[in-house]
């Protein structure tokens, strides 16, 4: 399959936590995933919220340099202590090609609520292959019309 | 006048058996017409007009449908005495032979009469002083959106007057058991039709009428059998001899050609034409059509005998005759024949109309068309043959790639 | 007496019907993996993992065999996720909500709507698991001898306006839940046609699992489940008294009806051989009867038109009737006798 | 009622006769016979012969027979080349027969069988006025304005005309109507084979000026009249039994 060229894409996703896990979208970082596990810079605000004002579902975003094909993995890390250091990238309005991150692994059910990781996976969709296929549709479609009109009503 | 009238018929079946190479299937056919397949163990007689009676709901109240329409000159005469000249020469012949108990009409228990014309509707009255008579009225317009609720309601007082008459009422399981028994005669008619398609040439249009006739007074299981074995030697013979090479295909459409009355077929004949295929209500009409049931609820069948013997319906009396004119394209594209002749009986408007409309539709189509007005006797013999004669030098006058 | 189509069909549905529902179990033991990648939910997000009905929830490898969306298909909610991901109505539903960016659904469409075209709604006449159990009510009521109810032709069009009715909100109400500001009404409306849609009940109950069926766990669930069930009731009464009076009503239906006409599956008439006895009409299960009405038109493919074949089995008159497909002929009538 | 004969040699025709046919159609026919082929100065032989007519079943004695429409054909053809429609208005029944490009019969048809609309009418109406045939045209010709005669049926139109007397309408007139309304006959059967463009008027009714002049106007066209237009039909026989 065809793949995008490399480059900067701005990537986006949702978290959906557990009443009171998570106080505001403060406290809830992402970080590199093996070595030195250092921050990402990423926006991050509440989608919805708990009665409780606690957060309910977190919209993360972050640019991402797509270097090589395949996955890409972060931690998504919250608590009451976790706190974000670095502010979210300026850039990430001007990058027009977007990717969805989604949950790496299923949690396990029996994870402490107050703090935790969360594993998210990126990775990059083979864009022009998927407009290519909008040739037949339309295609068919249009023979599909004439097809109507010629037999009339 | 019973007797003459059985002279009459015994003169025209010899007249018909005369030809030779004739299948010796057709014996049976020939016994049925002298009304000998009916036993007294059968049930009850019920004579029938028409195809608009649906022979399954007589025979699920127990009774034997025969159909009384008679083409004979003597009962035409006996029923002049009562019915005035110039009306429909069947309405005569019918009520006269069942006022002077011919034959069949004498042994029916009661008759059922439909109003699909003039004739037919003081026809009902004339009878009704000599016999039972149950009406069935029709509708104008045999469009099964506008009309199918009546229809079906006037079989259901159909139904109810039988049931009064023989004592049994038409129940749901009555009713399939009869389809499925009279299904026998078209499946029978279609296999013959279908050997008869293979070799037109071995049977002549009136050995075919032969077969309709005797199917208006035979037990349906018999005369399927005998319409089997028919088929079967049809084929053996026509393995056995080549199609002549001057063999001239017609279709005969208009009025029906009741039993006697077969000059035209007799005149055809040996004018060297043959009838291969015919919409007449006196042949094709009554046997090739089947009752094509979805639903076997109560209602379901009763529908499915309501769109039979109703929508499927090619009589003139109903508004529209396009698929009258249909069908006549239809018989002339799959028997290859070469022309068609109309049989307009005096006095029958629909018929002389719808022929009259018919010769202007088949001029454009380039068909060959002839019109003849005629009546049940045999005075005017020569006039007919003069016009058939002309009609067949027409026809072979014509290059070949225009038949 | 059954006639060769009507055989034909019923294999071909019963076979549909096994494969839809229970196909998925087989093909991913061959394949051990789902054989398209699908289009996910953004994590977080209402996924059809995630339903307000918390008992629908999929367990992990619920995931279909071939993740794509047939005209005819089971219902997402299968164990083992069936054979094929969902129907339409169901797509276009979930990927609105997620705002999914069009170029991800362009491998789906493009699917569907080849498979739509070259079938019409055949699709709905011998795949649809929905159409084969109803197809089987109906034969229930046959045995029993009842006559079908007869529905007039106002009340079909009412049906199919009202399917509209029930597609052009289901694609409003998803598409208003999709927008940011108003994400958490997704716990209430995700998927709205789903909520009602019998399918839901009947294709995981045949799959084994019975959780789909009731869930009063909150009060919208507790509403919905109700709804369903009378939905469920309607459906059954319809289809055992009207035969597929159901069809008309049916959003999936009308998307595929869409392609009925223009297909290269088509339904042709020889007028000349029509003897009007309107058998065709008798035996419509959509109750219609555009076959004996249509004067000197070849091709019959109404929307409404199933391609169920009924009325080429009904027809006595030898080819008058005739399915042809990109002019080859398939079948045609003939008189078939009974006797013999 | 007559029997006519036509002798033939080498297409062109040397011997017509005309025999009042009265009750014995053989006799007639060998009478006009030898009459025909004394006028041709031929002596009995074995020629070709062909008949044709109402007499051809009785009194063919072997010969070959067609009908009366197929010899009007080929007759009508020969003597009018450019018709493409023959009207033959005879003493039994009228016809209107329709020509192929080849002089072939393409369609045709007949008064039905009552004497409605043919000679006979006019014969019998002949005798209702008082005059003879001849004279029954003279009268036509000075007619004012025809009168209307609407029933075609020989036994009604003649109390028609009776009427019609008895209100002293002028003979004329009323010869005049007779005329128009065996030409309106005439006309209607016309359009039921579908008109023609030139239409050739034989048979013994042709030879009546007064008929010509009504069929013309009902028809709203000229019509060919041939020479001996009675002789025509067996003209088309003797045709036939020259070709083998």
């Amino acid at each position: 399959m065809l793949a995008p060229a490399a480059g900067a894409y701005a990537v986006k996703g949702f978290c959906a936590f557990a009443p009171g896990s998570v106080a505001s979208a403060e406290n809830l970082r992402m970080l590199t995933v093996g070595g030195t596990c250092e921050e990402v810079s990423a926006t991050v605000h509440a989608a919805a919220s708990w009665t409780d004002g606690s957060v309910k579902l977190a919209e993360i975003a972050f640019a991402f340099e797509a270097g090589r094909d395949g996955p890409t993995y972060f931690w998504v890390e919250w608590g009451s202590q976790v706190r974000r250091a670095k502010p979210g990238p300026a850039a990430l309005q001007s990058l027009s090609q977007t990717l969805y991150f989604e949950e790496a692994e299923v949690p396990s059910p029996d994870f402490d609520l107050g703090a935790g990781t969360l594993l998210v996976r990126v990775e990059r969709h083979p864009d022009l292959w998927y407009y290519a296929y909008f040739v037949p549709t339309a295609a068919i479609l249009g023979l599909l019309v004439w097809r109507k009109a010629r037999l009339g009503r | 006048m019973a007797a003459e009238d059985l002279k009459l018929r015994e003169r025209a079946l010899a007249l018909f058996a005369a030809r030779d190479g004739r299948p010796a299937a057709l014996e049976y056919f020939e016994d049925a017409v002298r009304s000998e397949d009916i036993s007294a163990g059968d049930g009850p007689l019920l004579g029938v007009f028409c195809n608009f009676v649906p022979a399954e709901v007589v025979e699920a109240a127990g009774a034997v449908p025969v159909r009384l329409c008679s083409g004979s000159v003597v009962a035409q005469s006996v029923g002049e005495q009562m019915m005035p000249r110039d009306t429909c020469p069947v309405a005569r012949a019918t009520f006269g032979a069942v006022a002077g108990g011919f034959g069949l009409a004498s042994r029916v228990r009661a008759v059922v009469v439909p109003t699909s014309c003039d004739a037919k509707r003081r026809l009902a009255e004339f009878l009704s002083d000599y016999v039972p008579v149950l009406s069935l009225s029709i509708p104008p317009r045999n469009d099964y959106r506008t009309e199918l609720p009546y229809w079906v309601s006037e079989l259901e007082r159909l139904a109810e007057g039988l049931s009064r008459i023989t004592g049994v009422t038409p129940t749901r399981a009555r009713l399939e058991a009869a389809i499925l028994r009279r299904r026998a005669r078209q499946d029978a008619f279609r296999d013959l039709g279908r050997a008869r398609l293979r070799y037109p040439h071995v049977l002549a249009g009136s050995d075919l009428a032969l077969v309709a006739a005797a199917a208006f007074a035979a037990e349906s299981s018999r005369w399927a059998e005998a319409t089997r074995r028919l088929a079967s030697e049809v084929r053996t013979l026509g393995e056995a001899r080549p199609r002549p090479a001057d063999f001239v295909p017609l279709v005969l459409t208009g009025a029906p050609l009741l039993w006697p009355a077969w000059k035209l077929y007799d005149v055809i004949q040996s004018a060297g034409g043959s009838v291969v295929a015919d919409t007449l209500c006196s042949v094709t009409q009554g046997l090739d059509d089947p009752v094509q049931v979805d639903d076997w609820s109560r209602a379901g069948i009763m529908r499915a005998l309501a769109l039979r013997y109703f929508a499927a319906s090619l009589c003139p009396c109903f508004m529209d005759t396009t698929a009258l004119t249909d069908r006549v394209f239809e018989l002339v594209h799959d028997w290859k024949a070469q022309g068609v002749v109309a049989h307009n009986l005096r006095l029958c408007q629909l018929a002389e109309m719808q022929s009259a409309r018919l010769r202007h539709i088949l001029r454009d189509k380039g068909i060959p068309f002839l019109a003849v007005d005629t009546e049940l006797g045999t005075e005017d013999v020569e006039q007919v043959r003069v016009r058939v004669e002309a009609f067949m030098e027409m026809i072979r006058e014509r290059p070949c790639a225009q038949r | 007496m059954m006639r060769p189509t009507a055989v034909a069909r019923w294999s071909v549905q019963i076979a549909a019907f096994g494969l839809l529902i229970y196909g998925g179990f087989l093909v991913k033991a061959a394949l051990g993996r789902s054989v398209l990648p699908g289009v996910s939910a953004p994590a977080g997000a209402y996924s059809s993992n995630t339903l307000p009905q918390q008992s629908i929830a999929w367990a992990p490898g619920d995931e279909p065999a071939f993740n794509f969306y047939p005209p005819g298909a089971a219902c997402r909610f299968n164990p083992g996720g069936g054979l094929f991901k969902a129907c339409i109505v169901h797509m276009f539903s979930e990927n609105l909500t997620w705002r999914t960016p069009l170029k991800y659904l362009s491998l789906y469409l493009f699917l569907f709507v080849l498979l739509a075209f070259l079938f019409g709604r055949a699709w709905c006449g011998w795949i649809c698991p929905l159409g084969t159990l109803g197809d089987a009510l109906t034969g229930l009521r046959r045995l029993l001898h009842i006559d079908h109810a007869d529905f007039s032709g106002g009340f079909r069009k009412a049906l199919r306006i009202c399917s509209y009715g029930i597609l052009a909100p289901t694609l409003a109400v998803s598409a208003f839940i999709g927008m940011p500001a108003f994400t958490p009404y997704q716990c209430y409306l995700f998927l709205p046609y789903c909520q009602v849609c019998p399918a839901r009940l009947l294709c995981p109950l045949f799959g084994g699992r019975t959780s789909t069926l009731a869930d009063f766990t909150n009060g919208i669930s507790s509403f919905l489940s109700i709804a369903s069930w009378v939905v469920l009731g309607l459906f059954v009464a319809a289809f055992f008294l009207g035969r597929r009076i159901w069809c008309h009503l049916c959003p999936i239906g009308l998307v595929n009806s869409w392609f009925n006409r223009g297909s290269p599956l088509e339904l042709r008439k020889d007028q000349v051989r029509c003897n009007r006895c309107a058998a065709c009409a008798d035996a419509c299960p959509m109750g219609l009867d555009h076959v004996v009405r249509k004067k000197g038109k070849a091709v019959l493919n109404e929307p409404g038109c199933v391609l169920c074949l009924r009325c080429v089995d009904a027809c006595p008159r030898d080819s008058c009737l005739s399915v042809t497909f990109w002019g080859k002929q398939l079948i045609q009538s003939k008189y078939r006798e009974t006797h013999s | 009622m007559a029997t006519k004969v036509v002798v033939l040699s080498d297409g062109k025709a040397v011997g017509k006769a005309l025999v009042n046919t009265g009750t014995d159609p053989r006799a007639a026919g060998a009478e006009a016979l030898s009459q025909a082929l004394g006028q041709a100065g031929l002596q009995e032989c074995e020629l070709p012969r062909i008949v044709t007519g109402y007499g051809r079943v009785v009194a063919n004695n072997g010969a070959r027979t067609i009908t009366e429409i197929l010899a009007a054909a080929r007759g009508a053809h020969c003597v009018a080349p450019l018709a493409d429609g023959v009207i033959d208005l005879g003493g039994q029944d009228t016809k209107v027969i329709k020509l192929g490009p080849d002089g072939t019969v393409a369609d045709f048809i007949m008064n039905d069988k009552c004497a409605a609309g043919t000679g006979r009418f006019l014969e019998l109406m002949v005798s209702a006025l008082g005059v003879d045939f001849d004279g029954l045209g003279d009268l036509a010709a000075a007619a004012a304005k025809p009168a209307r005669i609407n029933s075609t049926c020989a036994v009604f139109a003649g109390s028609e005309v009776v009427s019609l007397i008895a209100r002293s309408v002028p003979e004329s007139d009323i010869a005049a109507g007779l005329f128009a309304s065996i030409a309106s006959r005439i006309a209607a059967l016309a359009t039921h084979v579908g008109g023609a463009g030139r239409y050739a008027f034989i048979g013994g009714g042709a030879k009546s000026p007064a008929m010509k002049k009504a069929l013309e106007s009902a028809l709203g066209k000229e019509v060919i009249v041939p020479d001996d237009p009675q002789f025509v039909v067996a003209l088309g026989a003797a045709l036939s039994a020259a070709q083998p």
